[in-house]
């Protein structure tokens, strides 16, 4: 059903045009890895714990490594030099090396046959892990299908774990379809992941595995009650985006935020490093079946979300392009945008429709994550749940795939409990009370609707074009993406970067990327 | 905090928090809203928000704030009257009606004073029901006579008469100015001065309606909103029933 | 715009129907009179106040005629004689009378020409007092211009006059154009006006010519201070219909409810008794230019919106015809429908959607009065808010005349102040948002909303055409409307109703029927 | 009652009216709506109608209450505290600046903390503004620089000297746990410690800001929601020219 007849050839050029700009990017990632691709690797070996209390061993491992000034080479052979000559797993080796037991080895005074053979047996049982969780997911698929879209989504910010359990729970209850505990501020400034169950956060509540673990826990035992599954969302952005794709492999998340673009314009983490982090982490989504979420809702929070649209279409088109590169499939991809149009706009609606509907079209497949009003959320509850209303209106009309709820003291306070009951029962009310809208109503031909989507989509291809010309990374220094501005050699964690020396390997990555999309 | 005390839950246990929203009679600005956070906290909050305070004309304001509440109650001690109502089916109903009473049951509803409200006693005794609830005129064991709106106590009372009733059913639905009370107790003292009192169950109902308020005004029962027909049919068996040897009305 | 493609000829035959059922009623009019009638008569002669602290002399005189059996004359010639006979006005007579300082007389008694004479002077006052209420709303239309539609429809009801007052200036202040005083409950069942400022009510205010006049008064001011004409709503129906509607031109209001069907239906009023009465108050509406409103939307209060849209339909198709038989243009006909379908049920809003076009296109020149939902609202306020604001959207979609403003707490009390602001910050944000939506939109040939339509026509047609066969009155005593049943005969009032003697003289509706349709 | 004294308003003055929201941890039922009302009763409400209890899972009930307040306060005494502002445009401002400072001012800005919110002080300082109110970064005789968010209150202080600036600019927009007053407190210490306190006017801003927080933070001026450009510039050129003599900062 294309309500809005856009220009083939033209959604042709874009795609193209964005798989080209993406590329550019996939060269640089071939010639450079991170240490958080590294500390990735060690958690699909099973490294885990910290040292000192607080430094996870992944972390102190490969600081070791870039102490001794070997990094270059990566972790793995390295990892499994020392493995061969204590004989121990790499869990326990990891360990060792991190209390500064037992030093590194320089592989190539092993036989390279031994370490290739280790290394193999290394990404075998990584790939398993991925493998197993996908499995999990389509266990729970089989047995209790997919609900309808758009899902339900309800987040969690307590700061405690098991607080946000208990609202989990009753979100559940009220119907979300998916929990996403939000994570405490600026975690994705933190260059490891923090270790055991939380309790205190600021915003949200730290991601750490044990965390995930015990919210997937408990979401599993609803799940049962309620005789549907419940899926788990949390945030990969940042400075460990890879390792925390891993981690969400290990516990069964469904869904990651995993979206380099926020991390840089929001976060001003380096680019070069994030989108490095970025793809090895969307590769360990695509084989473990996470769901990613882009963030391209947030450039709206900044930026004026008539005068800048344009940049969240050529923002997806170019993530979609990124996605892919990564062997994403279409249904994986929750590409972000938002209803953040100032209410004060006669006929706002018309334009969030035309904006939503666009998405909709240029992506029919993908499970488009739609986020609520935020921006222009009032203090004023009341009115606050009516720009709520009208919002879910938009998602049902224009058929979204992830719908955020939105909550109606947006403005004021991360959400109470009752806050997310009244946001799940608006959304049940509308969407059941205009499920059909959408098949229902056909857009006057050269309306406001039509003659705007079809103008976004314009814009979008010239910024496309230009982006094209100068690299992503350019169009980011320039500001293009949010107003804001940031340098190719600028932000956090450019230190961590390095180039890939000859004996570099990853055999997670290369089997990963030489095994394609799995679909079982 | 012992855990049978209990105080509102915002997102963490006994934070105590509150949702308010009310008016000040004052011009909006720095000065109403200080007076709205003052006041919000004389009603025992405490780190109050004024979140929200909007104009609604040059003397009104509009305030929404958040607070935590300091109280704390001991749950262990609050108990709730209710009727107490076997779950019962429309066909155990009539089941127990037939081999437990013997006879058919005989009631009469009305909405009384100038309340113009049926929807609520129409549920009640309608065929039709109530959220797929069959209504009392559908009991095969029931008579069922519904008076509809605007009836007066005396019309009511001299129905109840020739019909021989059991029980009356009395609806109020508007309580502005406690109307509904006025309505209740009115004819309740009328039944007592025609000392008729004992000769019927009378129940009360309507969405202000309780249990507990019902028994205040001297009534045998209260239900309020969401209330199916079948629980005030069985309400008034079992207690019929009970009542057997006190009771012998007939239709 | 012909949103939904109706048979033209279908309508037309509707209409006629509609039409060909109202002159039966009409019939019986010409042979009837009722006390109110001449009540209202007593009012626009200028007869005024109360005896014995509470009786109003226009009361007190009817029934001093009807104590001496010469009602069936009317009062009017009556009153002239009793005038020629003390060469004083009537109001003075009248009073005279009503303390029964002086008797009536029998007009027999008089010289016919002189009788006449004095008859055609009352009757010359009366209408111009009419005449004078229609040129002051005319001249506020000239200095301000009408106010777009929807009309935002206020209402206060307090009970205290002065509290209404003071709501009345904040609903004005948050963007009311009109304000509706809300009845003190059962007033309809009063077969007298209350009289003088009153300061206690149940559900609502008494309606008295002085409380008229001091909420005219008010929103005069409020007009000039905001720049824009704030419209005066009261109530008719009951057994004071064209008595309230006489007050109601003495003291400039502009909206009338004003529907003998409500009254029948849910005050159990006698339909002869209230027809008469509608018919003369709809002439002073239409001399007067009182636009009425009609309260089709309470029978979905009672019976189901999907079950009996079809009995909204044919009583708008039957008042419309009455209020034209009583010379009320289009422009004048507030035909009353609402938004009460059951939220429960799947695509409700699309139905909802249907209906309102429906009678958008059915009556496309009168302001239609479109009743928020009431029956479905609940006690959870933040619920039914969400409720309002897919109403507010039905109403600026389909282009609704008369908004009546939903309110969140409606399944809890009268509004409070805020409650009416959160309403009407409420309108103002989705009509702005949504303002072009309808001229936008197209509904799927054979969809659900055009199938909806048009099925809810052809049931109309089909109730119509056998309340041809069996009469209006036949029809409302076998519960074809809101599923309650009235009879001919029962119902309070028609101890009020006589039969029109040979001399009976009714001059004010004589000349309005004769001057026809006045546009200046 | 005498008339300064206020109470929240419903329908009728004085009538006390407020709408309350909030959650109990109990399971829905008869005994949770009874403990709502008795717990409403215990925030000074008389007359408590717990009009909605909702089920949000089976240990969490919500609750929508009206009750009357009994509480009155004396507006008469409420008094409050505001960045006094003289109400100036643009250009009057810029002619005050060129006229009574005869220098131009410089000012820099900055979200401290890991608080990444920027828009605030992005409204306040980039050359867009907010509002129609042009920003500091337009104003001819103004020298802004936005270091934007997450700095430390060291690299905020470190440019403050190296630019010399007249005045900071702080904004804080979370502020769950209190961050807020946390990070405000932390930059005044600072200050504080290294003796430049007097040195500059430092100025708080946010959504959660009041100028009597402000003061109590050790702030100069504290500015909330909905503040223009203007208004800070306004009360920053003011208060210069009071304090000329003490200031001698130049850009
Ligand atoms: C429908 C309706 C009307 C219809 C009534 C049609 C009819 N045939 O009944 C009409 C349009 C005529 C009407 C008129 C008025 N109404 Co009205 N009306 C409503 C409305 C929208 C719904 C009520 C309803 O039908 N609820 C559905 C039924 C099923 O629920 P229920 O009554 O609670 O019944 C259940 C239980 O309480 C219980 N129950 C009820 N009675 C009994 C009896 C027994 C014995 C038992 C066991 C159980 C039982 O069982 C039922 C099923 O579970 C409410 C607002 C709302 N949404 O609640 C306003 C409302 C009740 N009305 C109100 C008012 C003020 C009026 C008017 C006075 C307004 C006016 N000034 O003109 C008029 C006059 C009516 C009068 N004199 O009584 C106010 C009352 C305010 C207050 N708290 O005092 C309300 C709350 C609206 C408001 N916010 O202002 N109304
Ligand atoms: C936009 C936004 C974001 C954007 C920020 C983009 C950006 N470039 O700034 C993004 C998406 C990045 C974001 C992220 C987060 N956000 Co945020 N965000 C918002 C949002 C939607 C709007 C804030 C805003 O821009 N307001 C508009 C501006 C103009 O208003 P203002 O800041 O009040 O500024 C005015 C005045 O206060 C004053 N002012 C402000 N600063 C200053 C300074 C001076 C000197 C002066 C004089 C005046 C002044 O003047 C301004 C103009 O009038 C609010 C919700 C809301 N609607 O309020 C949540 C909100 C502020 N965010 C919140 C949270 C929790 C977060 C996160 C921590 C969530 C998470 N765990 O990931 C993250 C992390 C951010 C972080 N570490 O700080 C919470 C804060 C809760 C609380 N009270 O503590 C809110 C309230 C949402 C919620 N309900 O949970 N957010
Ligand atoms: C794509 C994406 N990643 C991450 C985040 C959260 O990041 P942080 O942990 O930095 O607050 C967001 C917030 O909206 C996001 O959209
Ligand atoms: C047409 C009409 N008239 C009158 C009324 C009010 O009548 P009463 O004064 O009897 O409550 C209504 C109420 O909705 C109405 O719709």
């Amino acid at each position: 059903m294309e309500k809005i007849p856009l220009n083939k050839e033209q959604i042709g050029r874009v795609k193209s045009t964005a798989a080209d700009i993406a590329g550019q990017i996939r060269e640089m990632i071939r010639t450079y890895s991170t240490v958080c691709v590294e500390r990735t690797l060690l958690r699909l070996y099973g490294v885990d714990g910290v040292v000192d209390d607080e430094t996870p061993v992944p972390n102190r491992v490969v600081d070791i490594l870039v102490e001794e000034n070997r990094i270059d080479s990566g972790v793995t052979r390295a990892l499994a030099a020392v493995m061969i000559k204590t004989g121990r797993d790499a869990k326990t080796v990891a360990e060792l090396i991190a209390r500064r037991r037992i030093p590194l080895e320089d592989p190539a005074s092993y036989d390279m046959e031994r370490i290739m053979a280790v290394e193999q047996e290394l990404a075998r049982k990584a790939v398993d892990v991925l493998d197993h969780s996908r499995k999990r997911k389509q266990a729970a698929i089989d047995r209790w299908g997919l609900p309808v879209q758009p899902w339900k989504y309800m987040i969690t910010a307590t700061g405690n774990i098991y607080e946000d359990r208990t609202q989990a729970r009753s979100a559940v209850y009220s119907g979300a379809d998916i929990i996403a505990v939000i994570r405490s501020t600026a975690q994705s400034l933190l260059d490891y992941i923090p270790y055991g169950p939380t309790t205190e956060g600021f915003g949200g509540t730290y991601a750490t595995q044990e965390n995930f673990r015990i919210m997937r826990k408990a979401l599993n035992e609803v799940s049962e009650r309620q005789g549907r599954y419940v899926r788990l969302v949390n945030y990969a952005s940042g400075l460990c985006m890879s390792e925390i794709a891993a981690c969400a492999a290990f516990e069964d998340l469904d869904m990651l935020l995993n979206d380099s673009m926020y991390g840089i314009l929001f976060r001003d983490i380096n680019m070069m490093r994030t989108f490095i982090d970025q793809y090895v982490s969307r590769l360990i989504c695509s084989r473990a079946k996470i769901i990613i979420n882009t963030g391209e809702d947030n450039y709206l929070t900044t930026s004026d979300a008539m005068e800048n649209a344009y940049s969240v279409t050529a923002s997806q088109l170019i993530n979609e392009a990124m996605a892919k590169d990564a062997l994403l499939t279409d249904d994986l991809i929750g590409l972000g945008h938002a209803f953040e149009i100032n209410p004060k706009i006669e006929n706002a609606f018309l334009y969030e429709i035309a904006h939503a509907q666009l998405a909709r079209q240029l992506f029919p497949n993908a499970p488009l994550k739609y986020m609520p009003p935020t921006k222009y959320k009032s203090t004023n509850i009341f009115y606050s749940h009516a720009l709520d209303t009208m919002f879910n209106l938009a998602s049902i009309t224009t058929n979204q795939g992830i719908h955020l709820a939105g909550i109606l003291t947006e403005a004021i306070h991360t959400p109470l409990m009752q806050d997310r009951y009244l946001s799940l029962q608006g959304i049940d009310y509308v969407f059941g009370l205009a499920r059909g809208l959408g098949d229902e109503i056909a857009f006057k031909p050269d309306g406001l609707i039509v003659n705007r989507a079809k103008r976004v989509l314009d814009e979008t291809e010239q910024l496309l074009d230009e982006l094209k010309d100068i690299g992503l990374m350019e169009g980011v220094a320039l500001g293009k993406f949010a107003n804001i501005k940031r340098s190719r050699d600028g932000g956090k964690g450019l230190d961590g970067v390095f180039k890939k020396g000859p004996n570099y390997s990853n055999p997670v990555m290369d089997r990963i990327e030489r095994e394609g999309v799995i679909n079982a | 905090m012992p855990e049978q005390w209990i105080k509102p839950y915002g997102d963490t246990l006994n934070d105590g928090l509150v949702q308010l929203s009310f008016t000040l009679p004052v011009e909006n600005g720095p000065r109403a809203i200080k007076a709205a956070r003052i006041y919000a906290g004389k009603l025992n909050l405490k780190n109050v928000t004024v979140a929200c305070a909007e104009a609604m004309d040059d003397a009104h304001t509009f305030f929404v704030a958040y607070g935590r509440a300091e109280p704390a109650i001991d749950y262990s001690e609050i108990r709730a009257e209710e009727a107490t109502v076997e779950h019962m089916d429309f066909y155990e109903i009539n089941d127990r009606i037939r081999k437990d009473l013997n006879r058919r049951i005989c009631v009469v509803g009305a909405t009384i004073g100038s309340d113009a409200h049926t929807v609520g006693i129409d549920a009640i005794m309608n065929m039709k029901g109530y959220n797929q609830d069959y209504g009392l005129e559908r009991y095969p064991e029931i008579d069922a006579y519904n008076m509809g709106a605007q009836v007066t106590g005396e019309d009511l009372l001299k129905t109840a008469m020739d019909i021989n009733a059991d029980a009356l059913l009395v609806s109020q639905t508007v309580t502005q100015k406690d109307a509904h009370l006025h309505n209740f107790t009115e004819l309740m003292e009328l039944l007592e001065a025609e000392q008729l009192r004992d000769r019927f169950l009378v129940i009360a109902g309507g969405p202000r309606i309780t249990h507990e308020l019902a028994i205040e005004l001297g009534y045998d029962a209260g239900f309020g909103p969401g209330t199916l027909p079948s629980q005030v049919a069985a309400y008034i068996v079992t207690t019929l029933i009970k009542r057997r040897i006190m009771l012998n009305a007939k239709c």
